[in-house]
């Protein structure tokens, strides 16, 4: 389209324009004390998005610098590029991250969702990488009953999983894995943390800086539009009712044009043409010259009357402000330019060539001769305030006093019928989880397996956070969320790898909440160190609030392992009858923080689990080195919902349900505790009665406790302890279980 | 022999399907993008899934007028073998090279999963290696694979035995409940009455390895290989 | 010259989406709602096209913007 | 009672399915169009409906048939 700028008369800058900008009257002194003169409005549009939370991390950054992030498997650190990368073997590596949009999707969850997903992947794809999977992690309000609150968790739900199935299905990258959960603190602000790897030879590494004094910037991709309007300073405040005013913040994918961009850009990345590619993610062209300049130590000029638009009318900060998607800027090396426009071409995209990289370390921007901003680049990408936040500790967890008691029969159908715990079938039967022809294990199990066939590497993946636990206990939380993970691997039969992480909290401004954040982020940086898995990269989300307060902390762990050899891929479900069933690690009886508390009595209270890392490790060295003999059929770590539903879900997990009969013998245990419990590190196996007893021989010369607690088969999950004895209808567990949210969504 | 897999610009299983028949059946086969204009000296062309021209409009639409598709109809009408899977399907019927249309699925939601099929007919280049009645193990991936047709054209394709695929249950039976998407008598895949031109909307390129949970898929491009009276060398 | 085209899924082919959003209305307390039936419609923007322009429209219509095996059209030209 | 709701997307936002059908549009050979925006269309049928009909209509039209948000509406009674 055809397209002016309008050059309006720039508003006058009030304090009161200032403080709708975010920006504090000490921060404003700051920005005049860099352009040493008072900055225009597009100016101030530009520090207000580059300086906001969710692009300059003011808040979080000392906090980040915690996470281990090196090791001998790292070839991009976190923070250099947009993701990080891990060497995997032969020459190849693979990148990966995970991005948060909760706050656009709490306005319009399709598209909300859907542009998350987008990002995340042009993220993966900037980096030279070919995006091969994406793993969601959610997080809603309650879903069952019939309240107008629980209606529109229901209608966010909802389109949040057709956004981002739309988005992910529709540019044919699988979506294998991921978590959803339900709780009270996620009304009316959910969670939609999203994550996508890609694979590329080590040579392949694309960097996003300006280099080469002179070479042309290229602005590829969709056409910029006022969609999403200063969408990172809207993501950087909390939801209120005023919020749905901000409607313009809403921005629409197009994973058509999205996939036409990846397919371009990585083939001109095979050329010898780039000299640095970014993504317009948050903040748009701002965020992309500044960053490319900061980076390559440079300057970057753009003239806004050649960027390809889609309205007309825009203003310089419109332009420079606009977060529409699909859209990349490219460095590229001078006199290889018809390469560019070759393959953009052939693709079909727009593109046109903006600027010019130059040497005196300046963002200028102009509207053809007239300079409409001028900023020192470094200044306004890597100088942003620092901000060391009060905190405050809450008070520790008390213990609980009693137990309460129930039905331990009636219990696990409850369990197994509560969204949080219930098969999430309903969700990702909506995502192409097999597109690309990779995906070993699907959806379902413990953990996603892919092989990646043009590099013959098979990668296992997570993502795990129980944040009930964190709300309890926020540095115990995030040690046990990457306990969980790296159990979840090593069930597959996986080595993890490395780890990226999605920091979802409240107001960092309230003292309670940023002692959240600092001890979830002490947390996962001490399990990082235990399980060998530096932190590449992540996201942080900060004023995740509603009415009634903050949401649990929640500081999502996604880790990818990998599978040594193809015989090693294992999943939860039981396989034959006849196979006996084998704890690993004890029995276990701590009920603090549970979902037995909390499914059925409606308590989030108590300590809970404790995580010891050294025995943590020794199970899952153990666990596969029983794979890796043949020994193991299936193996189900225990997490929510305890030891009742982890053999309950290999019953029924699987192709096949399978009933086993279980006896534990004397335990001295309560039933509710025994069946109910979540002590960590345990682990249910399945193996050929053959082997049950070489199974027990190793795991307890490896120092792991070992018992074999029953036999696959049969009918129904029988249960016998201390001379009580329990048996459920498979059937019954399995309708429960694969129903329950399927229907409470099929309710208006 | 020689294979062509069309590649329209969101075509996203043209990689699979390419790797069935090179990787898989040792068959030559590549890769013709959509702005091309000749598939002379084919022996099969695919027509993968994916979202063609991103699907908008209706699923297929576009695809239609892409430049190879007139190519792809001179050669069908030729006899040239042709299968169109999934998105492949649905941009057959949009050209009207084979009969219907496919529609929303009744759930209005995508749906991914493995799927049994119930084999029709086998006295065609698609599924002589199987047994009629024979029960298929193959993953369907869509959200408008509900087939529908007017009454006279469903009669045809019946008296034809030119309905080739249904959804069914593992032991054949074929009925409401394993409907997947509403689709007019269960049906999954058909034929054209020259019994060239194959549509489906399960995916046989995501079930020819034993490592991804099903090899059924390969039954399909075995018959092609059987009809061309080639051997697969992989 | 502006367009609008209205396409409709045609009387007898199902209309799995009409179906959902009536029961949904239905039981967002409308019962009274006996069918929805949904269709698209399209605002055509055409700048110096000739005189053959509405024929032309409707080729596009029928090969183009509408699946004459299962939907209908109705082309109005607004000046 | 009668009733047709068409939803359009704003003008501000997005339109991929537009755009692409702009594009096909001019590919096939009728380049003069400028730009296609695409809605949907439902036409409801109702029976036996109070006179508060229009009213809820509009609730409906808000709350469950167009996203206001990124769309608009335009609710016509038919007799
Ligand atoms: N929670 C986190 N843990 C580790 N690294 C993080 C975290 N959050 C952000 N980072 C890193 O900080 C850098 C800047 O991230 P970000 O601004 O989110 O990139 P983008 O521009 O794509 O949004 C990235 O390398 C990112 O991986
Ligand atoms: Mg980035």
């Amino acid at each position: 389209m055809n397209t002016t700028i309008s050059l309006p008369p720039d508003p006058e800058i009030t304090p009161a324009v200032i403080a709708k900008h975010g920006i504090t009257p000490d921060e404003y002194e700051l920005i005049q004390k860099i352009l040493g003169r008072k900055p225009n409005f597009t100016e101030l549009g530009i520090f207000s998005v580059m300086w906001s939370e969710h692009c300059s991390y003011k808040n979080s950054k000392p906090e980040l610098k915690k996470f281990p992030t090196t090791g001998p498997t790292v070839l991009v650190k976190a923070g250099e590029e947009n993701a990080g990368v891990i060497d995997i073997g032969d020459g190849w590596g693979m990148a990966f991250k995970m991005e948060s949009h909760n706050h656009p999707s709490a306005i319009e969850p399709f598209q909300g969702a859907a542009t998350g997903v987008g990002g995340i992947i042009r993220d993966i794809f900037t980096m030279g990488a070919r995006p091969v999977f994406n793993l969601n992690s959610l997080r809603f309000g309650p879903i069952t009953g019939n309240s107008p609150s629980v209606k529109t968790n229901r209608r966010l739900f909802s389109g949040v999983v057709a956004g981002i199935a739309h988005y992910g299905n529709c540019i044919g990258i699988p979506t294998i894995g991921g978590e959803v959960y339900f709780d009270e603190s996620y009304e009316g602000n959910p969670l939609v943390n999203v994550f996508c790897l890609g694979v590329l030879k080590h040579e392949e590494i694309a960097r996003g800086a300006a280099k080469g004094i002179g070479n042309p910037v290229f602005y590829v991709g969709a056409e910029t539009g006022r969609d999403g309007l200063a969408g990172a300073a809207f993501a950087s405040r909390e939801l209120t009712e005023e919020s749905k005013q901000d409607r313009p913040a809403v921005q629409v994918g197009d994973p058509f044009k999205e996939k036409l961009l990846l397919e371009a850009c990585l083939e001109l990345l095979t050329t010898d043409a780039v000299a640095g590619i970014q993504d317009m993610g948050a903040a748009g062209l701002t965020c992309s010259t500044c960053e490319t300049a900061s980076r390559g130590g440079t300057g970057v000029e753009i003239d806004l009357a050649k960027v390809p638009k889609r309205e007309t009318g825009m203003t310089p900060y419109e332009i420079m402000l606009s977060e529409s998607q699909e859209r990349m800027l490219i460095i590229v090396e001078k006199g290889k330019e018809h390469i560019v426009k070759e393959i953009f071409e052939k693709w079909d995209l727009p593109y046109a060539e903006v600027g010019v990289v130059k040497d005196d370390g300046m963002m200028r921007v102009k509207v053809g001769d007239v300079t409409v901003a001028e900023i020192p680049a470094r200044q306004l990408a890597d100088e942003a305030p620092i901000y060391h936040r009060e905190t405050k500790a809450k008070p520790a967890p008390k213990p609980l006093c009693e137990i309460p008691k129930t039905d331990v029969g009636l219990a696990l159908g409850k369990l197994l019928a509560d969204p949080s715990i219930a098969s999430k079938q309903w969700v990702y039967r909506q995502y192409d989880h097999m597109v690309r022809d990779g995906t070993m294990v699907l959806p379902g199990s413990d953990a996603a397996v892919f092989i990646v066939r043009e590099a013959n590497k098979i990668l296992a993946s997570t993502s795990d956070c129980n944040a009930i636990y964190c709300s309890l206990d926020p540095r115990e939380g995030a040690r046990l969320a990457v306990a969980e993970a790296a159990r979840n691997l090593a069930c597959s039969g996986a080595v993890p790898l490395a780890v990226t992480d999605n920091l979802n909290f409240g107001n960092p401004h309230k003292p309670e909440n940023f002692w959240q954040l600092r001890e979830c982020v002490e947390g996962v940086a001490e399990g990082c160190v235990a399980f060998n898995t530096p932190v590449t990269g992540g996201n942080v989300s900060l004023y995740n609030e509603n009415p009634s307060g903050a949401i649990d902390p929640t500081p999502t762990i996604g880790m990818v392992g990998i599978i040594k050899d193809e015989s090693h891929v294992t999943t939860s479900a039981f396989k034959d009858a006849g196979d006996a069933v084998i704890l690993l690690g004890e029995l276990g009886d701590e009920m603090g923080g549970s979902h037995y508390l909390k499914v059925l009595f409606g308590r989030k209270e108590g300590v809970p689990p404790r995580i010891d890392f050294a025995k943590e490790i020794v199970l899952q060295n153990t666990l596969r080195d029983l794979i890796a003999k043949g020994l193991v059929k299936s193996a189900h770590d225990c997490a929510e919902g305890g030891l009742a539903v982890t053999l309950a879900e290999s019953c029924i997990c699987g192709e096949q349900t399978l009933g086993a009969e279980i006896d534990f013998g004397t335990t001295g245990l309560a039933p509710e505790l025994l069946l109910y419990n979540e002590s960590q590190t345990r682990v249910v196996i399945s193996a050929a009665p053959e082997n049950a007893e070489a199974v027990l021989k190793l795991a307890k010369a490896g120092g792991i406790a070992a018992r074999r607690i029953g036999t696959v088969g049969g009918a129904q999950l029988a249960v016998k302890a201390d001379g009580n004895e329990q048996r459920w209808k498979i059937a019954e567990l399995s309708d429960t279980w694969y129903g329950s949210i399927s229907s409470c969504m099929s309710e208006a | 022999m020689k294979a062509a897999v069309i590649r329209f610009p969101g075509s996203n299983c043209d990689q699979d399907c390419h790797y069935a028949l090179q990787h898989v059946f040792g068959v030559s086969t590549d890769y013709v993008w959509h702005k091309e204009s000749s598939l002379k000296g084919y022996d099969l062309v695919v027509l993968p899934g994916g979202f063609s021209y991103g699907d908008y409009l209706r699923c297929g639409a576009i695809a239609r007028f892409s430049p190879i598709m007139k190519a792809v109809t001179d050669y069908a009408n030729h006899g040239g073998l042709l299968i169109g899977i999934c998105n492949g399907f649905q941009v057959l019927t949009e050209s009207r090279l084979l009969p219907g249309a496919l529609v929303r699925n009744r759930s209005l939601h995508f749906i991914c999963e493995h799927r049994f099929l119930r084999v029709g007919a086998t006295d065609n280049p698609f599924l002589n290696a199987a047994q009629p009645g024979q029960v298929l193990n193959i993953p369907i991936a869509h959200g408008e694979g509900n087939y529908t047709a007017d009454e006279a054209t469903l009669a045809e394709l019946t008296a034809n035995r030119q309905i080739l695929l249904r959804y069914s249950d593992e032991k054949g039976v074929v009925s409401d409940a394993t409907n997947p998407n509403g689709s007019l008598q269960n049906i999954a895949g058909i034929c054209n009455a020259a019994r060239n031109v194959f549509g489906l909307m399960p995916h046989p390129e995501r079930a020819c390895e034993a490592r991804l949970g099903s090899t059924d898929g390969n039954l399909v491009f075995q018959s092609i290989l059987n009809h061309l009276g080639v051997r697969a060398v992989a | 010259m502006k367009a609008r085209v209205t396409v409709m899924p045609k009387k007898s082919v199902l209309d799995p989406q009409g179906v959902a959003v009536r029961n949904a209305i239905a039981t967002h307390g409308f019962p009274q709602v006996q069918s929805v039936r949904i269709g698209k419609v399209m605002e055509i923007e055409i700048e110096g096209a000739g005189a053959d322009a509405e024929a032309r429209l409707h080729d596009i219509c029928t090969d183009l913007l509408s699946n004459p095996v299962i939907e209908d059209y109705v082309l109005e030209i607004e000046a």
